[in-house]
């Protein structure tokens, strides 16, 4: 089970802030198929992995990366803060 | 070293009053506020969303990294959230150091990071519509130079 | 634009207030203050000698032509003279500009400047003497950068 | 007759902060030439040139220009400021 957050145009898309999420994805990239997988808005929200970023337990990360052992998971688009 | 993400606005004044003051090792305080601009002429407010927790977590570590390699006397972040209206300061960084140029690049480098690296997301309010601000390149290269 | 050379000492906060406000087309402000430093624990105070009239015409034209330069929004010098304690401010410049980097670069362009072509000449009184602070090969490379 | 100023320790070794000098010379350096060779304190103040920095009319110029239409010349090291 892990905490799935959803930031800026993706959490519009999907249309939820978090969720929690039962899954045996063994990488990002496997939940991210997952959650494609699911609905057409998820499928829209991940269409294109290169415009997302991702952060594990609030350390930013890459799509590759194991999700073992990580609890909070986020996708957001690249950061604009400043 | 102070960190504060907050909605409220900041007083530029009282932040600036004591930092850095009463030390012989510091020649040199650099100080960058961001303003809310409005380049169409049609933007009413700048929305910012950032995550929680993640936020004062990253621009922490980022802080101590720049203290320790400028050897900076002290630094400080204050980003704001939420909505903000055109001519609003949006966020500022303070450095303290000996020298010059290890006050401007830190805080250089503070801004590289926090433009691209720290977890904010801008949405512009225009009369005609809202959108997402996307990410630049130029941004994403500025923090690579260091 | 404002340029002030003066013997009394400048109040930040009030400098800061108003500069760069009231306009939607300014995103940056960098402010720089130099303070008196203490290097060697033996100093008591700097005595700033300045060439009045030089001084204020000559900071007059590199902000011009910093203005211009990086499109500046405003600009503002303030270089104090005459007696000064470890801890005081020396001086401060604040640049406002549509971006950052342009903020940034006008005023380290500005503060490059001031340490190596506007006429002022530092003194140190120490416990243990009086000196002329030499100038330095570094100021004078970092001028020419521009 | 031109007005010649002395800053930081140019003016502490020739002793004075301005003086007016009738002189025909026709360049800073043949200015100098002339001071130097009027007494030792001037000697020391201009001994290298090197080491020290001329402005004509408040503009900051080189020791191998004109004097001509020259009211005001100045003399110092290197600055310091900021």
């Amino acid at each position: 089970m892990v905490e799935v957050l959803y930031f800026a145009w993706v959490r519009e898309r999907i249309g939820l802030a978090r969720e929690q999420v039962e899954t045996e994805a063994k990488t990002v990239a496997d939940l991210v198929a997952e959650l494609s997988a699911r609905e057409p808005r998820y499928e829209a929200a991940f269409a294109d992995t290169s415009a997302l970023r991702v952060a594990l337990d609030q350390e930013l990360s890459e799509f590759s990366d194991p999700l073992a052992g990580v609890r909070e998971v986020a996708f957001f688009p690249p950061m604009t803060g400043g | 070293m102070k960190i504060s993400v907050q909605s409220a606005p900041f007083d530029f004044a009282a932040e600036t009053a004591s930092f850095g003051q009463g030390r012989d090792d510091v020649g040199a305080v650099v100080t960058f506020t961001g303003v809310v601009r409005d380049d169409s002429g049609d933007l009413e407010a700048l929305e910012l969303e950032h995550y929680p927790g993640m936020t004062e977590a990253a621009i922490g570590k980022i802080t101590e990294q720049a203290m320790a390699r400028w050897q900076l006397a002290d630094a400080l972040v204050i980003h704001r959230h939420g909505r903000l209206a055109v001519g609003e300061p949006i966020m500022m960084v303070a450095t303290a150091a000996r020298h010059r140029v290890a006050a401007f690049e830190a805080a250089e480098f503070l801004m590289d990071y926090l433009k691209s690296r720290a977890p904010f997301w801008k949405k512009e309010h225009m009369r005609s519509g809202t959108a997402w601000v996307a990410a630049k390149e130029a941004d994403e290269d500025a923090l690579n130079r260091w």
